[in-house]
């Protein structure tokens, strides 16, 4: 009886040691600093997961096919430049597009989440037509987005200079929340709520989920089962490019400016955050729980080795090792028991 | 090596998976010079046994003792090391690397220049040919695995676990993918092996096998040993009763079904690929099931691949209700309410990570939307209970991903996930490999069943009993050639292997 | 109030840049037994910079000093801080004037970039006029190659415009032969530098760099292709004025680089944020600097040449 | 007869279409400006290649086994560093270690490598023993090495300032050549050479490097094989480590100096170069050939588009497809097998 009880608690932690790592990490920087339990510390740190969710998930759909995306980082980028330049106060002085009269807000952010949305799709043709290795697919586009980004945030008047003076309803999206003080909710939260619900349901009540998660575990066999195969793969990385499209417009948002650097690595923060969170690279495994943890435990991360006032040569030494800890108590899981 | 009355004795061996005890007190005694044949049904412990003696599982409970002396066994290396070799039942090529590598991975021979080793190449390719020419086994030790068939890479694995002078082999399942032909040839390894006075440890579910080769049986039923009897005591009737724990009066149920009108017509079918079927033409009936019998690389799996559209086809034409159809992906064949069972398990079958509710019912997805996208999961939970009880899959539960069933539990789960979409044409590629006897038979009673309700069958079997027990007709290909179709008042097994090989060369 | 309570929050742009790291710890020097200041690494991530701040402001710093990654993301730190109350001193890369105007506490201390463009411009001018030797093909027109920072970057953008534009107005034609980016970056410098002397060769007479690190890795493509030895000579200039840059003047492989007073931007950053964390209004006086328009503390730039060199610490 | 020679040919571009890429982009490249076919040329662009080379075989041996390798840019990172750092002119005004005294050149360059090599064989326990995933395994060094490389930068007097000041010798190794003038062979391309020579006959000849192969074809029949596959793996990334070392090494000799952002995204190239190379990410396959054509195919791209003064923005959206193009090529010899 009381052996089972043990068993029960041990498979309990392993069950959920990512979950567990996470309240660690938390329990253990709160001994530390008292003042780090706070709705600012939290709203903060919500805050800064939210973009990172967005684009996160978008690299597990991309994941869970047993692929991997190295467009994304470059992509926030090209939206983040893309939206800012259409969405620039009314008499800002260096405007990117002088004459451009005021768009509705709306129209300047879909038209840079369906670049991310074309961008995502030739990604996918290119891996599911013409059988190039994901890895190369995205690496070309990373490196080609990059280019084309730098030659529109180029042009003339505009010659490479930051994109500021955003519009203030843009801004606001990046900024503002429902409510306001400690325990309001800030915009960019909701919208990650929002997404993260969505994937939730694609990935888990979907035909297309589960299409997704049967290419991932064994795409000669889901060839077999009668999905197309090419047509799955083309949408998951359209979508992932749309939500890295929606991930840079809120970077811009959030920021008020844009360059054509931004988003630089990006894809390697939400790999690391979807492999932490249980995403295997090998595809067919992945849930979006693990996803968010995993951008949250990056994120309690960074916002608490800085609170207590780590010097950010340490913090790079005890991120890494805090990384590879996680994961190996997480990984025990999936180990076969021998 | 001193002479003891057992080379090998698993004493009280106890294994558990979560939610499984796979092994519950099994003993198990092997003679040297003897081939002790290890049966029961699919999940009954058979593999996880043989894994515990092989170093991949650790056993909960129980002790190994090889020549009397009780040993420790950690990993693979150490079974080696206490001569002991293992042909897997999931079959374990390197498909990249040549043969001959794979042969000998883990042991390839070196040279000495100066004080470095090196790759022996050409000892490696001497040693390669020895062995196949001891064997006499016709193989390129040079050709790249990958490139070659299944039974071809099951004879690499049994000439490698031949190839480790083991005195015990264990070979699990090792002709469920080979023709009668490589059957005899494994069976005069066997003998061989049985006069240096190596063990064999024999599992198969083929009860004409198990009675020709084996001297003693033990038999297995949920994680526990039946017993042991020595074979020439044993009639198939009775290991079977012994097995499943009731009678089972005939192998095969009777044929109720009743040939109709044409549903399928295949003419002049020929393969893209230049070395596979040409010139194929045949019919299939509603209500018929067509067996197609032939040697390996008689290119049965291509021309069904290729009418589920997984192949590309050069030229001829399909009809399905006398309406020419285009087959191009088997979205297409889905689409003409047609379902292919490969005849790859591993590599084209299962999702290994996900759950059986998830392996059963990925074909008919279609059938669990329900508005706005979203599925039906009470009903996807539904059907998939009631496969499991109609297949009478062995799982803890619907949840239990796929890789923790036994290899033929898994079989099963597939054979649900097609019957799930309804299917009129329905092509098996081997349907029962690895299935055991009561399995068979409640399979070949559905075959009949869906047969019975105007279903068209097309099953590739190697087993000639399978295929004289289950067909109407008889279709046997030879070189990618069809070279006779028999009806199943006049084919014998005589008769289907002259067809067999009439284009061999 | 009591200095010790007070901390200033920094964030710079990217721990890993030369010369951000000189003003860093500058800043750091400057601090030492004055007032508790919390550096911290933007990793060349705007959002990651706003992060930053939003945790300052949550603990409550009395000041921020901030390098902008993107300066025009200057804005939105702007209204933060103001919504509470916590003065910002912005520095080495300028914000917009509209934001700068967007708050009484909001201050900066920089270098012009135009500014060490036109100096490094100038240095090569003087040494083509003082060296007719120079116009290799005597056709009285600079022939020369580009090695640019970062695209987009401003010091990047504006030092390669103002750079040739010295160039041109002391009087000399200029022609671009080559022009790539190296991204600030000394082993990229040194790649970009061989395949242009492996396409234009001994054509070109002057390399600019956007910064030191890319003109010694110019240097040492140079080298590889027999400069400097035999007087065979190249003019090359970078910005900064690094320690091996030093070296290289000394070597006299370098021929001028543009020093980035590290350290009194360091220096006039603390001073203006320590200044206004204890509530007061920055004057010359409290704080040792000139301040411009009442918001702006400029650090010239310097040529820096052989003949000087010592001037550099 | 005729149509037997054509599927040859067919058959010949197919197998060695990675090859045929390499040429073709030379000839392209010098149908634009027949300068480019020149020995300084070559020379260069083997000069160029030839740390990369080292670096991406290194990459390879993890690859191969069905990993990956992220920490390969900061280890080259850490080894520049430090063997800069003892490998200063006596009289040099800012020495990272006033009082050392001169050290015999090996001596640097050996604590260099020992150090990449301790890394790789962290790297490799972690993965072999603890299971982590590569990914993540290597990740986690990554970013630690990368700290603590930063810490040691960082040490007074040196404050994170270029090491500069090499003796010439170390300089030497990076610059000098066996002979003068167009036709001398650069000591780098020399080291190069002999480690491509050694790592081919380490993938082709010895046990070891057939252990690799199985290990990555297939990690479960290489056990059951009885290879101590934890053993290998752990030699495999030791041996990357200090490939990556010895990378770092030559990079900081090549350039006459170091900071700790040496070798930042080196370990993106590497992969890059040996999937265009036909190394595969999924493991078991790959070629020391391979490795080096899909690094010269990079460096001939830089150069080359360089060479030809195409605009730096232009240069990425070329350099993106011709990635992807590349490799939808010499994918095509394993579809054909279909
Ligand atoms: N790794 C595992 N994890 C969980 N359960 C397992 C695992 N391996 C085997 N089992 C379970 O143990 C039981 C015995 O399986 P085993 O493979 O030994 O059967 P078997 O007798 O070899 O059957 P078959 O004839 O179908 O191959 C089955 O119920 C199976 O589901
Ligand atoms: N000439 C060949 N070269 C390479 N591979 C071949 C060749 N012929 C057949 N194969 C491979 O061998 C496998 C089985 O061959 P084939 O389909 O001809 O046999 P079969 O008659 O269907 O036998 P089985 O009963 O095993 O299915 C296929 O996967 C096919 O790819
Ligand atoms: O942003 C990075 C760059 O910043 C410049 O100010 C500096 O001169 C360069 O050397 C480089 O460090
Ligand atoms: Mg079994
Ligand atoms: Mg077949």
């Amino acid at each position: 009886m009381k052996q089972l009880d043990a068993k029960k608690i041990q498979n309990f932690f392993v069950q959920n040691a990512i979950y567990i790592v996470l309240i660690a990490l938390i329990v253990g920087i709160a001994l530390y600093d008292s003042n780090f339990i706070s709705i600012i510390t939290l709203r903060d740190i919500l805050l800064q997961s939210s973009t990172r969710i967005i684009i996160a998930l978008g690299a597990a759909f991309v994941l869970i096919t047993g692929g991997v995306d190295l467009s994304a980082g470059r992509v926030v980028g090209l939206t983040a430049v893309l939206s800012a330049s259409m969405l620039q106060l009314d008499g800002y002085s260096r405007k990117f597009f002088p004459d451009l009269p005021s768009l509705p807000l709306w129209l300047p952010i879909l038209l840079a989440i369906l670049a991310g949305l074309i961008i995502g799709f030739i990604n996918g043709f290119v891996v599911a037509k013409l059988s190039v290795p994901p890895f190369i697919a995205t690496l070309g586009s990373m490196v080609a987005v990059y280019g084309l980004n730098s030659i529109y945030f180029d042009l003339p008047p505009n010659n490479s200079q930051p994109i500021g003076g955003l519009r203030s309803d843009f801004s606001e999206l990046g900024t503002g929340a429902i409510g306001s003080g400690p325990y309001s909710i800030p915009y960019v939260v909701i919208i990650a709520i929002i997404i993260a619900v969505i994937v939730w349901v694609i990935f888990n009540k979907t035909r297309f989920g589960k299409n997704m998660y049967a290419i991932g575990g064994n795409v000669q066999a889901a060839k077999v089962s009668g999905i197309n195969v090419a047509l799955n793969l083309i949408i998951i990385y359209a979508i992932a490019g749309a939500l890295y499209g929606l991930g840079g417009v809120l970077e811009a948002a959030r920021t008020g400016g844009a360059t054509n650097n931004y988003g630089n690595m990006y894809e390697l923060d939400a790999i690391a955050a979807c492999v932490v969170g249980g995403v295997s690279t090998s595809g067919g495994v992945g849930t979006v729980a693990g996803v968010v943890t995993g951008v949250l435990i990056f994120s309690v991360i960074n916002y608490g080795l800085t609170f207590i006032g780590v010097n950010p040569y340490w913090q790079l030494i005890i991120k890494g090792l805090i990384i590879v800890v996680a994961v190996a108590f997480d990984i025990r899981k999936y180990l076969a028991k021998k | 090596m001193a002479n003891h009355e057992f080379v090998l004795q698993m004493k009280h061996i106890s294994k558990e998976f979560p939610g499984v005890k796979a092994l519950d007190d099994v003993t198990l005694q092997v003679r040297p010079g003897t081939v002790h044949a290890l049966m029961g049904e699919n999940g009954a412990g058979k593999s996880t046994l043989m894994k515990c003696l092989f170093g991949i599982y650790k056993p909960d409970a129980g002790e190994i003792i090889v020549n009397g002396e009780k040993v420790n066994i950690e990993n693979p290396r150490d079974a080696l090391n206490h001569r002991i070799s293992m042909i897997h039942q999931e079959l374990n090529p390197i498909p990249y690397r040549s043969v001959m590598e794979n042969l000998w991975v883990g042991r390839i021979p070196t040279k000495r220049i100066g004080f470095l080793k090196f790759v022996d190449h050409k000892k490696m390719l001497q040693d390669s040919l020895q062995l196949f020419e001891d064997l006499e086994m016709d193989m390129d030790p040079q050709a790249i695995v990958g490139n070659l068939s299944v039974s071809k890479v099951q004879m690499i694995e049994i000439a490698k676990a031949v190839s480790f002078n083991s005195q015990i082999i264990v070979m699990d399942e090792p002709t469920s993918s080979l023709t009668s032909n490589e059957v005899e040839q494994l069976f005069q390894i066997i003998r061989k092996l049985k006069s240096r006075g190596v063990a064999i440890i024999y599992i198969s579910h083929k009860m004409e096998e198990i009675l020709q080769i084996s001297d003693e049986v033990t038999i297995m039923r949920d994680g526990k040993r039946i017993g042991t009897w020595p074979a020439s005591e044993l009639t198939t009737d009775i290991i079977i009763s012994r097995m499943v724990g009731r009678d089972l009066s005939q192998r095969f149920p009777e044929r109720t079904n009743t040939p109709g009108e044409v549903l399928l017509r295949v003419e002049e079918l020929t393969s893209a690929s230049p070395h596979s079927f040409q010139n194929i033409s045949f019919e299939l009936r509603k209500g018929e099931i067509l067996g197609i019998g032939g040697l390996v690389g008689a290119q049965r799996t291509e021309l069904v691949e290729s009418l589920f559209g997984l192949r590309k086809i050069k030229s001829g034409k399909i009809f399905i209700r006398d309406k020419e159809v285009q087959i191009h992906s088997p979205v297409d064949a889905k689409k003409n309410k047609m379902a292919l069972l490969t005849e790859e398990r591993r590599a084209t079958g299962i999702f290994p990570m996900l759950s059986v509710l998830e392996n059963t019912t990925i074909a008919n997805q279609a059938s669990y939307e329900k508005s706005y996208f979203l599925l039906d999961d009470k009903k996807r939970i539904n059907d998939t209970n009631e496969s499991i009880n109609k297949l009478k899959v062995k799982t803890p539960s619907y949840k239990t991903a796929i890789q923790n069933l036994s290899g033929g539990n898994q079989q099963k789960v597939l054979l649900a996930r097609w019957l799930l979409i309804e299917p009129e044409i329905l092509l098996l590629d081997e349907p029962t490999r690895g299935i055991d006897v009561g399995a068979k038979f409640e399979i070949y009673t559905l075959i009949v069943e869906l047969a019975k309700q105007g279903k068209g069958i097309i099953m590739i079997s190697s087993e000639m009993p399978e295929l004289l027990g289950m067909s109407d007709r008889i279709m046997v290909m030879s070189d990618g050639k069809l070279s006779g179709i028999l009806e199943s008042y006049e084919a014998t097994e005589e008769k289907i292997m002259k067809l067999a090989t009439k284009y061999m060369v | 109030g009591n200095s010790d309570s007070k901390t200033i929050g920094v964030a710079i742009y990217k721990f890993d840049d030369t010369f951000m790291t000189g003003v860093r710890n500058a800043i750091q020097e400057a601090a030492k037994g004055k007032v508790k200041v919390d550096i911290v690494d933007s990793q060349n991530d705007q959002p990651t910079q706003n992060d930053k701040v939003n945790l300052f402001i949550s603990k409550r710093v009395s000041a921020l000093a901030i390098n902008p990654v993107d300066r025009t993301a200057a804005g939105v730190i702007i209204d933060k801080a103001k919504q509470a109350n916590v003065p910002v001193v912005f520095f080495n890369r300028e914000p917009l004037k509209e934001d700068m105007q967007k708050w009484d506490k909001v201050y900066y201390v920089g270098a012009k970039a135009e500014e060490s463009g036109t100096l490094s411009g100038e240095i090569i001018a003087d040494y083509f006029k003082s060296h007719p030797e120079a116009d290799k093909n005597k056709d009285g027109v600079l022939q020369y190659v580009m090695l640019k920072g970062e695209p987009g970057h401003q010091d990047a953008e504006l030092r390669t415009k103002y750079s040739i534009m010295a160039v041109e107005k002391a009087g000399i034609k200029v022609q671009k032969l080559a022009e790539d980016t190296a991204m600030w970056d000394r082993v990229k410098g040194q790649e970009k530098m061989a395949a242009f002397l492996s396409a234009h060769g001994d054509k070109i007479e002057a390399v600019f760099a956007n910064n030191d690190d890319m003109a010694l890795g110019a240097i040492e493509a140079l080298k590889a292709k027999g400069y400097f030895k035999n007087n065979k000579f190249m003019p090359v200039v970078g910005v900064d004025a690094t320690a091996p840059a030093l070296q290289a003047l000394k070597e006299g492989t370098l021929l001028g680089t543009v020093l980035n007073d590290a350290k009194n931007q360091g220096k006039a950053t603390l001073a203006l944020a320590q200044v206004l964390s204890q509530g007061q209004t920055p004057t010359k006086e409290n704080i040792g600097y000139e301040i411009t328009d009442g918001k702006y503390v400029w650090i010239p730039y310097k040529k820096i040449t052989k003949e000087n060199m010592n001037e550099v610490k």
